[in-house]
Order: C-alpha cells, then sequence, then structure tokens
C-alpha cells in the first residue's frame, strides 16, 4: 500500500490511468478486439468525425437532386440576393439562384475534381511506381527524370502554365491536376517498393518464378497501401483547394458550371462580402468543412497505418 | 439623365414598325431566318435584367447608337415577349435540336451572371444555349470573315456572341456592313452603300440620315441585336472640388480642366488627391485607349480640345484650326512657347513626326488611325517608299494637313491625338514604338508631370509649372494601378484611396455609392453591349 | 531478506503499470530486491518480463503512458534514504539524483548518444549539472574520463561526434557519461547486448573495475547466464512481472528452486560444459501481457503445475539469502535433489 | 563543399534546358500571342489586322519555333533575359523591380511561420494528448482548410475595412521609403500566406519533435539529470529542427508560388501578380523567365536544404 504520506500529487493522467485498470479490471479474461487499423481508426475520435462530415457532405452532393428544391442553375430576378429562409435555406445569389442547391451541385463537381485528379494521379503514380520501383531500369529513369522535371515547378506556377497551355475547362483542370499530382505519389510509391523489394518474401516469390507485373502488383502493392491513402487524401485536400484558388484568378472551372470556388467568388464583391453574407459563407464553410474533413481522415488514416506511432 | 435617354427611347418605340422582313432563312443556318433572331430579341428581359440584376447600372438598348436622333420612326423595342417568341420560333420551324453556343470575353462575374440569365430565358422559350468564355486569342476568335459572304461557312466557331462595341465617332458602329467585312451577317445589300455615305461626308444631316436608315434596317432584321447601353460612373470623393469643370466621357479626352481643381488637404496641409490608373509595367502609348490611363488624361495634351460628349469645342495645344477646303484640308497653328515636361519646345516637327509615327504604329486608335490614313502621302509612307507623309507640312508654329480621301472625324481625331517628343524616339520603328523605353517614364505635355513611377505600385504626378494652361491647384497626385472592374477599385476607394476616378463596372456602383464619403455620377457613352448573331453556318 | 547497512537502494512491492492503446499493461506487479553498495546485482528473464520497466522506474524514466501503482523505492544516499517513488518524475529532486548518485547506461550505444552533439558535450553536460568544475576542468575532466575508459587519443576524440565512434567506443564513451560524477549505483540495462562478444568481455572487465575501485553498487540487466555467472554478486530471476527468485549467484545458479530459472538455465549453453551438453527450449509461450493468467504467470508453461497455481504464489524465503515464488518449490527441489 | 555546389549547379543546366524547352512547346501550342493580346477585344473589331501582322514580325513572332526558341535560348545563356513583349520592358529590370517584393513577402511569412509553427508545434509535442494539444492540432488542420485567397478577403474586410487598423493592400506609398514605413503593408500579406505554412510547420515539427523525444538518447539526458527544457530543447529540439528546417527549404518556392495568390489579393507587386498577367497576355518571354526563375529557386533551394542538413546534422556527408 502506498504510504499516503509520500505519494505524488494525482494528475489528469492519473484519471485517465485508473479509469482504464479499472475497465479491464472488469473486462479480464473476456476478449473481444476489431482489426488493428479500424480500431485505431475509429479510436482517433478526429478521423471519425471528419470521415462522418466527408460521407455526408459527398451524399448530399450526390442525391443532389433528391434533396435540393430549386434547380441550381435557374435564375430568378425576382428573388435577388435574398437572405436565407425557409424557401431558400441558404439565401439566392446575385441572379437569385438558390444557394443551397448550388452548394450541393457544387459539391459534385468540386468533388469530382478534388478526388477524381487525386485518385487519377494516384493511379498513374502507382501503376508507374510500383513497377519501376521494383524492376528498375529505362523505364525508371525515364519515369523518374519526368517526375523530376514535373516536381521542379512550384505547383501553382505549373498548373497556370498548363491552364494556359490546355485551357480552361473541367476536363482539363483534372488532367492538369493529375500532370501536377501523379509525381509525388510516383515517387512515394517507388520509395516504399525499393524497400519493399529487399525484404525476405519478395526474393522468395521470386524463387518460385512469378513474374514481375505479378509481384510488384499483387504482392507488394498491398503493403504500400497505407500511405498511399494517406497521400490520395491530402491530395484530394489540396485539390480542392486549388480549385477554389484557381477561380479566384480567373483561371479555374468555367462560371458556367457552379463549383464551390466559383460559388466562393461572389466574395471578391466587397460588398457581397460585406452585405450578403449567405452568398459567400455557407459555401466558404463548406469547402473548408470538407477539406478539414478529408485532411481529418487522412490524418487518421496515417496513424492507424503507420506501426511506428503506437498509443 | 439616366430616365431621360429611356423614356427618349420609349416614346419612339410607341410607333409600330412597318414590316419589310424577308422572313426566311437565307442559307442553311437557322438564324439566318430574321424570325428567329426577333425570337431570341422577344425572348430576353432586358429590362427586368437591367434593373435587378444590374442594379440599374445599364439603359436597355433600341439600336446599335445611343442616341435617338439616329432612330427611325417605328423602331421595334422587341419588350420582352415570350409567347410572342415562341410563336415566332414555330413559324420559323425552330425544333429546339440544336443548342446554341454563347460565347463572351468578359471575365467577370457580372457578365457569367448575366449570361446564366440569358440562358435561362432563352431555355423558356424553347431556345437551348449554353455559354463560355473565349480564351488566348480573343481577337482571332471573333473577327474572321467568310469567303461566301452569303453562305458561308463561318469563319468564327460560335453562335452568339456577348461584347460591345465603344465608338467614339458613330461611324463605328456600321463600318463592318460594308461589303465582306461582317463575321455574323451575310451581306446586306441595302446597308453597303449606306455605310459608304456616312464615311465620305463631313455634312451631319447627311450622316444623320444614313444612321436612321441603317439603325432601321438593323432593327428590323435584328442582324446585330443591340441589348443595353452601357454607362460610365464618375466617382469623386468629397474632398476633391472641381470648380464647376464638367464630367464627361472619362475614356477619352476631354476638357476637365483639372488644372483648376482643388482637393481638401491633408493632414500635413499637403493638397494630395488619389486616381486609379497607374501602370502595370508601362506607360501605354496614349494613341491606343485615348483617356484612360492616368498619364494620357494628365500627362498629355491634344492638338484640339473636345467637350464631355466629345465634341471638339476649340485648341488645346493649338492656339487657332481651320477645316477648309470643303473639309478636304486642316490646318491649325500651336501655342506660342510650348514645353515638353522635360523643358524643351514643342515644336511643329514633334507634331508632324508623331502624325507620321501614329499613322503606322500598329495599336493606334481605329478612328485616329482611320483618319490619318486618309492624308495625302499616307500611302507611300506606310509602302516604305516615302519617309514622311507629303499630305502634312509645317510652316513655323502651323501645321497643315491635305486628306487624299474625306474624311469625317478630323477635328474628333486631333481632338483626342496627343503629339510625343520625337527627340526620344531617334531610331526607333513606329511599329515598335509601344517597346520604346520612353514609356517607363514618359515626358508628356499636359498639366501634371510624371514625378515618380513605380511600375505596379504607384505613379505620382506633380503640377508642370509651365504649363500653358497655369499651374495646377493640387500638389500631387497619387495613381494606384487598379483599374475599372478591377475590385481592387472598390477596396482602394473604401480605403480612402480614390479620390476620383471612373468605373463601367455595374457592380462597382453600388459599392461606391454607399460610401458615404463618395459621390457617383453616371454619364452616358457611346458604349453599346450587344449579341453579334451568327447568321452564317458553321463549317 | 535483512537489511544491512550497505543497502543502496531498496525496491519494495513495486508495481509498474503501462497504459498505452487504451490497454492496460501490469509491467511490475510486486517486485522487491536491494542493490548492495559494491555489489553488482544481476537481473535476468527473457524480453518482456519487465526488467527495463524496473530500471526505468528506479531512474523514473518511465514512458508518459505509465505509472508507478503502488510499491517502495528507497535510495540509501549519503544524506540518509530518499523515497524516490514519491519524488516529481522530473522535478528538481529526482534530477539531483540521477546522474549524480545513480546512473544508467543503456542497451544500445548507437541511439543512447545524441547525434547532434559532440561526446565531449556530453560528458561535460553532466559535469556541469552536478559539480562545480569550471568550463576548462569539465572539459580536462573529460579527457580523462574518456582516456579511462580506455579510448585512443581522448583529446582529439571529445570533440567529436558519436557517428565517428565505433558501437564499443560508444558504449565506453556512455560509461564514461555514467561515471563522470562517481554514483553510487550504476545500472546497466543490457549494455553489450548491440556489441560484439569480445567487446562485450572489455566492457564488462571494464565495469567489473569501476565496482571495485569505487565502491560503486550495479544492478546489470541481462538476458546472459553466461555474464550473470561472470559478474552477478547477487540474481533475481524475473518473468511477467515478477521476481520468481533471488538469492546469491552461487546459489540461484547453481541450485535453482523456481521451476523458471531451471528452465532458463537449461535453455542456454554454458561455456565449458561441452558440445554435447542437452539444451532444452522452454514449452509454451510467454502469456499476452494485456491478458495475463490470474495465478502463477508460469503455470501455463510449468511441468510442476496443479490447481494452486490459478492463484499468485506468496514469496517464500528458502534460506535467509534466497526466496522463490512459487507454489510447489519444495516438490521442485525434491525431484531438483534426485 | 564547394565543388559540391558547383556540380550540383552544373546538373541543373541540362535540366533547365529541357524545362524551358518544354514551356516554350508548350506556350507555341496555344492559339494567340502577345500582338493579340495588345488589343483590347471592344476594339478588336476594328483594328487593321495587317498592321497587326507587321507588329509580329518585327518582335520575331512570326520566325519557326525553332529558331526563335534558339534565339531565345543563347540569349538567355549569354545573361540577356529578352525583353517583355507588351512594353518593351527589358524582363531583367521587371525581375529587380519585383523579386524584391516577393522575397520581402516569402521571406516575412517564412520567418513567421518558422518561428510559430515551430514553437507551436513544440508545445504540442510537449503536451502530447493533452486539451492544448489536440486544440492546437485542429487549429493548425482548420489554417489549412480554408481557402487563402478568402481568408485574405476576409481579413481585408474586418482589419482594412471595418477596423481600419492596416492598409487594403499594395506594397508601399509616395514617401514610404523605409521599411517601417511600408511594415503595415506587410502585415496583412504576410500573415495570411503564413498561415497554410504555419500549420504545415507546426504539424511536421510536433510529430518530427515527437520522434526526437521517443529517441533512446532523450531518455539518456534524462538520465543524466538533466533539466527538462534542457532534455526538451537542447536534445529534443535541436534533433527535430532537422527535418522542420528541409520542409521549410522546401517549402520557400512553394512560398514564391503560394504567393501567386496573395498578391492577386493584396495588390501586392511581386513576381506571382506579374506571372498571372503574363500567362494571361501570353507575354512568352515573361512567362518563360518567371516559370525558370521559379524552377531554379525550388532546384536552389533544395541545395541550400542539403547544405543546412549537413551543417545541422554532423552525421550528414555530402555525397561525393
Amino acid at each position: 500500500m502506498t504510504d499516503a504520506t509520500v505519494t505524488r500529487p494525482r494528475t489528469r493522467r492519473d484519471a485517465q490511468f485508473d479509469r482504464i485498470r479499472d475497465r479491464e479490471a472488469k473486462l479480464a479474461g473476456t476478449t473481444q478486439r476489431k482489426g488493428r487499423f479500424l480500431s485505431k481508426f475509429l479510436n482517433n475520435r478526429l478521423a471519425v468525425i471528419g470521415f462522418a462530415i466527408f460521407a455526408v457532405i459527398c451524399l448530399m452532393s450526390l442525391f443532389a437532386p433528391l434533396i435540393a428544391q430549386h434547380d441550381p442553375m435557374s435564375p430568378n430576378l425576382r428573388a435577388i440576393a435574398k437572405p436565407p429562409s425557409a424557401e431558400h435555406w441558404f439565401g439566392t445569389d446575385k441572379t437569385g439562384r438558390d444557394i443551397f442547391a448550388r452548394v450541393l451541385y457544387g459539391g459534385r463537381v468540386s468533388i469530382l475534381v478534388g478526388l477524381g485528379s487525386a485518385l487519377l494521379s494516384a493511379l498513374i503514380g502507382v501503376i508507374i511506381g510500383v513497377y519501376s520501383g521494383y524492376v528498375g531500369g529505362w523505364l525508371d529513369w525515364i519515369a523518374m527524370r519526368i517526375s523530376e522535371i514535373f516536381m521542379s515547378f512550384p505547383q501553382i506556377i505549373l498548373v497556370l502554365l498548363l491552364v494556359a497551355i490546355l485551357g480552361q475547362s473541367l476536363v482539363n483542370l483534372i488532367v492538369i491536376f493529375t500532370l501536377t499530382g501523379w509525381g509525388g505519389i510516383y515517387r512515394m510509391a517507388r520509395a516504399r517498393m525499393l524497400s519493399i523489394r529487399e525484404e525476405e518474401y519478395v526474393q522468395a516469390l521470386r524463387s518460385f518464378g512469378l513474374g514481375p507485373a505479378r509481384i510488384a502488383y499483387k504482392h507488394m502493392l498491398p503493403n504500400a497501401l497505407g500511405p498511399i491513402m494517406v497521400n490520395i487524401t491530402l491530395s484530394t485536400a489540396a485539390f480542392i483547394l486549388q480549385e477554389a484558388g484557381l477561380s479566384f484568378l480567373g483561371l479555374g472551372v468555367p462560371l458556367s458550371i457552379p463549383t464551390w470556388g466559383n460559388i466562393l467568388n461572389a466574395a471578391q464583391d466587397l460588398r457581397v462580402l460585406e452585405q450578403n453574407w449567405w452568398i459567400w459563407l455557407p459555401v466558404g464553410a463548406t469547402i473548408s468543412l470538407f477539406v478539414l474533413s478529408v485532411n481529418f481522415i487522412g490524418d487518421g488514416l496515417r496513424d492507424a497505418t503507420d506501426p511506428s506511432q503506437q498509443g | 439623365m439616366n430616365k431621360l435617354l429611356r423614356t427618349s427611347a420609349i416614346a419612339i418605340i410607341a410607333a409600330q414598325v412597318a414590316g419589310g422582313v424577308s422572313a426566311q432563312a437565307i442559307n442553311e443556318s437557322e438564324l439566318s431566318d430574321p424570325r428567329v433572331r426577333q425570337a431570341i430579341a422577344y425572348a430576353i428581359d432586358m429590362e427586368t435584367i437591367a434593373e435587378t440584376l444590374f442594379e440599374g447600372a445599364a439603359i436597355p438598348a433600341l439600336g446599335l447608337t445611343s442616341d435617338a436622333n439616329n432612330y427611325p420612326e417605328g423602331m421595334n423595342s422587341y419588350s420582352y415577349d415570350p409567347d410572342k417568341a415562341r410563336e415566332l420560333l414555330a413559324e420559323a420551324g425552330w425544333d429546339g435540336s440544336r443548342t446554341l453556343d454563347m460565347v463572351y470575353y468578359y471575365p467577370d462575374q457580372l457578365t457569367a451572371d448575366f449570361m446564366a440569365v440569358v440562358q435561362a430565358q432563352l431555355g423558356d422559350v424553347g431556345i437551348d444555349m449554353t455559354y463560355r468564355l473565349l480564351e488566348g486569342d480573343v481577337g482571332a476568335q471573333i473577327s474572321g470573315v467568310p469567303d461566301d459572304p452569303v453562305n458561308g461557312p463561318s469563319v468564327v466557331d460560335w453562335d452568339i456572341l456577348y461584347g460591345a462595341r465603344a465608338a467614339i465617332a458613330n461611324q463605328e458602329y456600321f463600318n463592318r456592313f460594308a461589303e465582306g467585312e461582317m463575321p455574323t451577317v451575310p451581306t446586306v445589300d441595302a446597308l453597303v452603300p449606306l455605310v459608304e455615305s456616312v464615311n465620305a461626308t463631313v455634312n451631319p444631316a447627311v450622316q444623320r440620315a444614313g444612321f436612321q436608315e441603317m439603325e432601321g434596317i438593323i432593327n428590323e432584321n435584328v442582324y446585330i441585336l443591340p441589348l443595353y447601353y452601357q454607362q460610365l460612373y464618375i466617382f469623386e470623393s468629397d474632398r476633391i472640388n472641381r470648380n464647376g469643370a464638367p464630367y464627361g466621357n472619362e475614356q477619352y479626352n476631354y476638357n476637365f480642366d483639372v488644372v483648376n481643381w482643388t482637393v481638401e488637404p491633408n493632414e500635413d496641409g499637403e493638397l494630395v488627391a488619389y486616381t486609379n490608373g497607374a501602370p502595370m509595367q508601362f506607360f501605354e502609348l496614349p494613341w491606343q485607349n485615348l483617356g484612360i490611363w492616368v498619364h494620357s488624361r494628365y500627362a498629355f495634351d491634344t492638338i484640339l480640345e473636345a467637350d464631355g460628349t466629345l465634341t471638339p469645342i476649340g485648341g488645346e495645344l493649338a492656339e487657332t484650326y481651320e477645316v477648309i477646303d470643303d473639309g478636304m484640308t486642316f490646318t491649325f497653328t500651336l501655342k506660342d512657347d510650348l514645353k515638353w515636361h522635360d523643358g524643351t519646345p514643342i515644336t511643329a516637327a514633334d507634331v508632324k513626326w508623331s502624325i507620321e509615327a501614329a499613322a503606322q504604329a500598329p495599336i493606334t486608335h481605329p478612328v485616329v488611325s482611320t483618319t490619318l490614313s486618309r492624308i495625302e502621302g499616307a500611302e507611300a509612307l506606310a509602302s516604305g517608299d516615302a519617309d514622311g507623309m507629303s499630305g502634312v507640312t509645317i510652316d513655323g508654329n502651323t501645321v497643315t494637313i491635305k486628306f487624299a480621301v474625306l474624311d469625317p472625324n478630323v477635328l474628333l481625331t486631333f481632338s483626342q491625338f496627343a503629339p510625343l517628343p520625337m527627340a526620344y524616339f531617334e531610331g526607333t520603328d513606329p511599329l515598335q514604338i509601344q517597346q520604346n523605353e520612353f514609356w517607363q517614364k514618359p515626358i508628356g505635355s499636359g498639366p501634371f508631370m510624371i514625378e515618380e513611377a513605380r511600375m505596379n505600385e504607384f505613379t505620382t504626378l506633380v503640377p508642370f509649372p509651365d504649363y500653358h494652361g497655369g499651374v495646377a491647384k493640387i500638389e500631387q497626385i497619387i495613381a494606384l494601378p487598379s483599374a475599372d472592374g478591377d475590385a481592387n477599385l472598390i477596396r482602394n476607394a473604401a480605403a480612402f484611396r480614390a479620390d476620383f476616378g471612373y468605373t463601367k463596372n455595374a457592380t462597382d456602383v453600388p459599392s461606391l455609392e454607399e460610401m458615404e464619403h463618395m459621390t457617383v455620377r453616371p454619364v452616358n457613352i457611346p458604349y453599346t453591349r450587344m449579341f453579334w448573331i451568327n447568321q452564317f453556318p458553321r463549317g | 531478506m535483512e537489511m544491512g547497512n550497505d543497502v543502496a537502494l531498496s525496491v519494495r512491492n513495486l508495481k509498474t503499470y503501462i497504459y498505452t492503446n487504451n490497454r492496460c499493461n501490469r509491467a511490475l506487479d510486486g517486485v522487491s530486491f536491494e542493490i548492495r553498495q559494491g555489489k553488482t546485482l544481476c537481473i535476468v528473464g527473457e524480453s518482456g518480463c519487465g526488467k527495463s520497466v524496473t530500471a526505468a522506474s528506479i531512474m523514473q524514466l518511465l514512458p508518459t503512458l505509465s505509472r508507478i501503482e503502488d510499491g517502495e523505492i528507497t535510495y540509501h544516499g549519503p544524506d540518509g534514504p530518499v523515497r524516490i517513488d514519491a519524488l516529481e518524475r522530473d522535478g528538481a529532486k529526482m534530477r539531483a539524483i540521477r546522474g549524480k548518485e545513480i546512473a544508467m547506461i543503456f542497451q544500445d550505444p548507437m541511439t543512447a548518444l545524441n547525434p547532434v552533439y559532440s561526446i565531449g558535450f556530453q560528458i561535460k553536460e553532466m559535469l556541469r549539472y552536478h559539480t562545480s568544475l569550471g568550463r576548462k576542468d569539465r572539459h580536462s575532466k573529460a579527457i580523462d574520463l574518456l582516456r579511462s575508459m580506455g579510448i585512443p587519443l581522448p583529446e582529439r576524440r571529445v570533440d567529436e561526434y558519436p557517428h565517428l565512434y565505433s558501437g564499443g567506443m560508444r558504449q565506453r564513451a556512455m560509461i564514461a557519461i555514467a561515471m563522470s560524477c562517481n554514483p553510487r549505483i550504476l545500472i546497466a540495462d543490457e549494455p553489450t547486448t548491440a556489441l560484439d562478444v569480445t567487446i562485450q568481455a572489455q566492457i564488462f572487465e571494464l565495469m567489473d573495475t569501476l565496482k571495485r575501485e569505487n565502491g560503486t553498487a550495479i544492478m546489470l540487466i541481462t538476458h546472459d547466464m553466461g555474464v550473470v555467472a561472470e559478474l552477478a554478486d547477487d540474481v533475481a530471476v524475473m518473468y511477467m512481472g515478477n521476481i520468481v527468485e533471488a538469492g546469491p549467484v552461487g546459489k540461484v545458479l547453481r541450485k535453482p528452486v523456481h521451476p523458471y530459472t531451471r528452465a532458463l538455465l537449461d535453455s542456454i549453453p554454458v561455456l565449458g560444459r561441452g558440445k554435447d551438453q542437452e539444451i532444452k527450449a522452454i514449452p509454451g509461450q510467454t502469456p499476452d501481457p494485456y491478458n495475463r493468467p490470474t495465478g502463477c504467470q508460469f503455470a501455463d508453461r510449468c511441468a510442476y503445475r496443479v490447481s494452486a497455481c490459478d492463484e499468485m504464489p506468496p514469496e517464500t524465503m528458502v534460506a535467509d539469502d534466497h526466496r522463490v515464488m512459487c507454489w510447489r518449490y519444495q516438490e521442485f527441489m525434491a525431484d531438483a535433489a534426485e | 563543399m564547394l565543388t559540391y555546389i558547383a556540380r550540383r549547379l552544373l546538373t541543373l543546366i541540362p535540366m533547365v534546358i529541357v524545362i524551358s524547352f518544354l514551356i516554350y512547346l508548350g506556350l507555341e501550342l496555344t492559339p494567340g500571342d502577345a500582338v493579340s493580346h495588345m488589343i483590347p477585344p471592344d476594339a478588336y473589331g476594328s483594328m487593321d489586322e495587317d498592321r497587326l501582322q507587321e507588329l509580329r514580325e518585327s518582335l520575331g513572332l512570326g520566325k519557326p519555333f525553332l529558331v526563335r526558341y534558339w534565339i531565345w535560348i543563347s540569349g538567355v545563356l549569354q545573361g540577356d533575359f529578352g525583353y517583355s513583349l507588351a512594353g518593351g520592358v527589358p524582363i531583367s529590370k521587371i525581375f529587380l523591380d519585383r523579386l524584391p517584393a516577393t522575397l520581402e513577402l516569402s521571406i516575412a511569412a517564412l520567418l513567421i511561420s518558422t518561428v510559430l509553427g515551430s514553437i507551436l508545434g513544440t508545445i504540442s509535442a510537449l503536451t502530447r494528448g493533452s486539451l492544448t494539444d489536440q486544440s492546437l492540432t485542429v487549429v493548425g488542420m482548420l489554417g489549412v482548410s480554408i481557402p487563402e485567397f478568402f481568408f485574405g478577403l476576409v481579413a481585408i474586410l474586418i482589419f482594412a475595412l471595418n477596423l481600419e487598423w492596416l492598409p487594403v493592400g499594395g506594397r508601399t506609398l509616395p514617401g514610404y521609403d523605409s521599411f517601417w514605413d511600408r511594415l503595415p503593408h506587410l502585415v496583412m500579406p504576410a500573415m495570411v500566406l503564413s498561415i497554410m505554412m504555419t500549420a504545415g510547420v507546426m504539424r511536421y515539427a510536433r510529430s518530427s519533435m515527437l520522434d526526437a523525444l521517443s529517441r533512446d538518447f532523450i531518455r539518456t539526458a534524462r538520465s543524466k539529470g538533466m533539466p527538462e527544457w534542457r532534455v526538451n530543447i537542447l536534445h529534443g529540439f535541436r534533433v527535430a529542427l532537422t527535418p522542420v528546417i528541409v520542409l521549410i527549404g522546401f517549402r520557400l518556392p512553394v512560398l514564391i508560388g503560394g504567393s501567386v495568390i496573395i498578391e492577386q489579393v493584396f495588390q501586392w507587386p511581386g513576381i506571382g501578380k506579374e506571372f498571372v498577367s503574363a500567362v494571361r497576355s501570353q507575354d512568352y518571354p515573361l512567362v518563360m523567365m518567371v516559370a525558370l526563375f521559379s524552377v531554379l529557386a525550388v532546384l536552389v533551394a533544395s541545395l541550400i536544404v542539403d547544405l543546412l542538413t549537413a551543417i545541422i546534422d554532423p552525421r550528414v556527408r555530402l555525397g561525393d
């Protein structure tokens, strides 16, 4: 028994420890273990919140036609810049379009751009990176040089250059983001492959006479998936922000298509900024929440997949 | 002023159009059928758009020119009438299978909003339309003319262009209707001689008759659909006192008597005024945008002087001037003791050189350039057969200009034309005159001279002590590089960093009006926004 | 166990739990022992048995997510006994003990030294906080220490960074740091595991010399029975957070009274017994630390298991300096005697 | 060291040449050129196309692509950066004018984010799991989740227009000659530009610090009885610093890129603002030089990072 005269002062941590200890004492003997990955992810409160927000925003955008009561494209000149009401939850914009509907439909495009470009660049980066990282040779050399060229630009400069060269359109924007984004994933995948390549099970597989493609994609790739997923989430966040930034410069998705960036761009007008908060605040908050949620997810994934991070 | 123009327009449209429209397509394009174009005109509720979206900062248009004196009786106002539009479309056999491709080149939000509204209104009568912003080489994309002036196919790759014509001379609105000049309209035989006639006379009555006839034909057939007249809005802070100087078309040079303006002293007791229009990288040649930038307004004087409506009213650098020989000769005498900002005298030789250089410079304003190209010897100079224009002669302070072809806008041109000091351009190819380093800190002739020019940051101007019209009272003008339609203009104005200036951007107007220290004055200017409807079949 | 005057440190019923991953690992579940002045106590056991946690508890160097639940750690210093477990973890009093009174060397000299500071800096840092030596004296003392640890050219090497040292040299440097303030107790946590065998011998020789010359009490954590036989005065055998057997080295190694000690001894080759010696692996596996048996931790792997083993056995004195935690040590002793 | 730097710089040359060729080729493929951008579209309808063609010829735009590229690249290699097409201003002059502004902004943002980010990240790591740590993490995440132009606009609304504490934009005004005069202009853009990076540095410093604190030598330092500040700062932070510096080094060019948008928001007369207008007006020589400059900045920054790492971390030897 601890001598009462010499105990250290209790801290917040002690209470936490007591809780764990008591719970363990109760559970002694029973076992209930989820997969380590899932349990770690679920234990990360922020990641779970992030995933919930992400899912809600995605689903609402996906089912926009069912949720939105108004056509996002149809102006109503008799209801211009009206504040939020029962009829228009987020109010109307300067042409009387329903902002709630626009945010939902805009989400479709913005998420498509963000997630689509991130997935595409991951696909390209992984396909090339995994193979060239494992096999090496001239393919690796060329891919490496190309990625070096792409990566020696500050991203925004490269994006602007490509916008100038390819022109402004939704498809072009996805292509541009993919072009600027694949390099990072490629290098990461390649580096992972280089280290995994030295592991014994790979040597063993090779001795079984499996083809390099099969070894690389079927057996090695799964071991590199964690960081790749993290990278996809972070790219998604970055691309969505960049889409908004390009809209600000007037070089983003054409204004005829509602995207979060295009909607938020109305805040450039000082009067809108000062007087019509509902035109920019909901969409600004949506972008930020969405990006935040993606970042939370990425963080959770990182912790969950990183074996070096215990506790 | 706004109201006034509108009521006069309405008075005229009260009369009914007496029709003479060939109501059928003249080639394979449905848009060559006037009924389809009329339907488009009826489908767009410009009145409501002007009132709501543009918050009154647009005047629904009737004709191409905004001057009601140019309209014949019985102009059709095409007031919003969707039923009529549907009826006309049905008559024309419009089956809705075609989606019109609308293009525009203004990158601002308001234009995009306007496009969205037009899209909805056209959709309402059964015309599907998509819109897109033109990028890259806009000029090439909007100006190609088909080889076959009736059947096309069109060179431009769109159905409707939303754009504008900003003109100082009314002829500019119609000149493209000359034979084989118009990218969107098959040659209209009735218009060809009319275009010629308004360009070949200095008689206002003859010109007016021509304009009226052309406006009538265009209105009836909707060859071009004028949408609204752009006004220009002069804003002025309560610190500025113009002391009675007039307000006018700020995009061009007019007599606004800046010498006599005053401004409330700042904390240090200095008379400093802020404006916008400072250069970003270089000062623009004042022959292109004739009065937009800070230097062309304050640092350069023109030969003649115009009033706020750009009607020439007297000499500026010229003491006296005269048009003789039925308009074929123009002569003027410079004031005595005129000086450039570097203190050297302004000579007739500077003027002659400037005329010759402007005639060769590639980006000279079209009206000025047309006038100059009609001077005797202009062709020889252009082809390189001569070093100067034989039609421009000097004698002491007097310059005499002989024209080979009559030009209706001589006085207008010279009221906008600012000579440059030739000494700085020795050895410069007029083609590359803009590329001269002179434009980092130009030497001018106007009431203010450029004190310091930090590109993209600010330009300061101070009174020119030797100015022929007296020394300006404002001690310093600080110009920031924001411009018309730039969001920064409003921010600067809100932060008391814009004491006077102008904007054409309808979005800016309410913002400026709400600022307590700001007064905004609308000015009618010749600037018409319109739809060019491509009436050639697309290739 | 008698409490002699020569006791440098006593640990009584120490319980240290680790709380990572929102779970509770009862890493030490009631451990008692003493370290005597001028003597070497070896703590042996498989990895994960709690040896290092014991050392960390004494130094109060436990990971953040862990705490001493119960028990006493008493340091018998020159100024009278100090209850270490009651001191604030990184408080001034604890810090005054660390390094100065009790010093520690670690398993991996590759990582235990800070790569961005020179060896000299890391020795002098210690002198600066625990002695009143001036800057120059500290420098020459650092050189002396390195020299006495057998590092060649100490004048030059004192300013070199750890990555320029070989493994063995790093551990010597580590010992130099630890010994710089003449601590009364030296805790060595498997100091040679990461080193070559030849280097091992040199390091141990060095430690033994220090013990003899300075009277330092040494607590040596190891899993190498050969080392124990060589260096130890006393031995404590740990298994899953308990000391299952403790006593003088001669008794414990020669006549173990706990089945685990026996199994441990049988599982390693002993130098000198020849090639034919029988090596027996311990059957079964150590239990999941988060899911411990309620009774004797070794029961699952023990040939002597009976139903009584489902309860925790008490510490029993076999002799006045030899104790064991086993319900059936008598049966075991009887068997062993045959 | 010097030979290493020289060699690294030499390897940059082929890289830069390839990149410049690719950019030149890309711009070549876009319709239009600087001349067509000299004319406002509203006026284009009445311009004399032949005259413009002459101007094209005189600016050398009519020559075949490879010839133009050759003229350009040989000029650059001889130190002649060419002239901006629109105004004929020497590009070297544009650079001299704009670069200080961009550097001033970038360095200010870099300083703010480095200091703030590493302090907050270290605090976060030292109080790991606490409320402070969690709030810092969430705030940091929020910082990287809000579009920066939006941040900028709201900052202008609040600090410049409502509170009138700071100017709306620009870098200087006539008579503001010293840095201190100009400082109020710098505050908002630098703060806004640094937000994202502060969050990034904080996050990185936290994990780097956590990593350092979990290392064995920290335990060694504690076992030596060192005070906590010394353990955390001298031993932990010092080691955690290396990766943070690497990150910051790599961020410098990103900052130059990131300032593109901030320069627009705050009318900051820097390279980024120039780049956007050059891209819009297809001023090839200028676009090329800015792009090349930014590429060089990235490559040189990575070289500097390598050198810095070598200075900070004695284990690192520069590759031979």
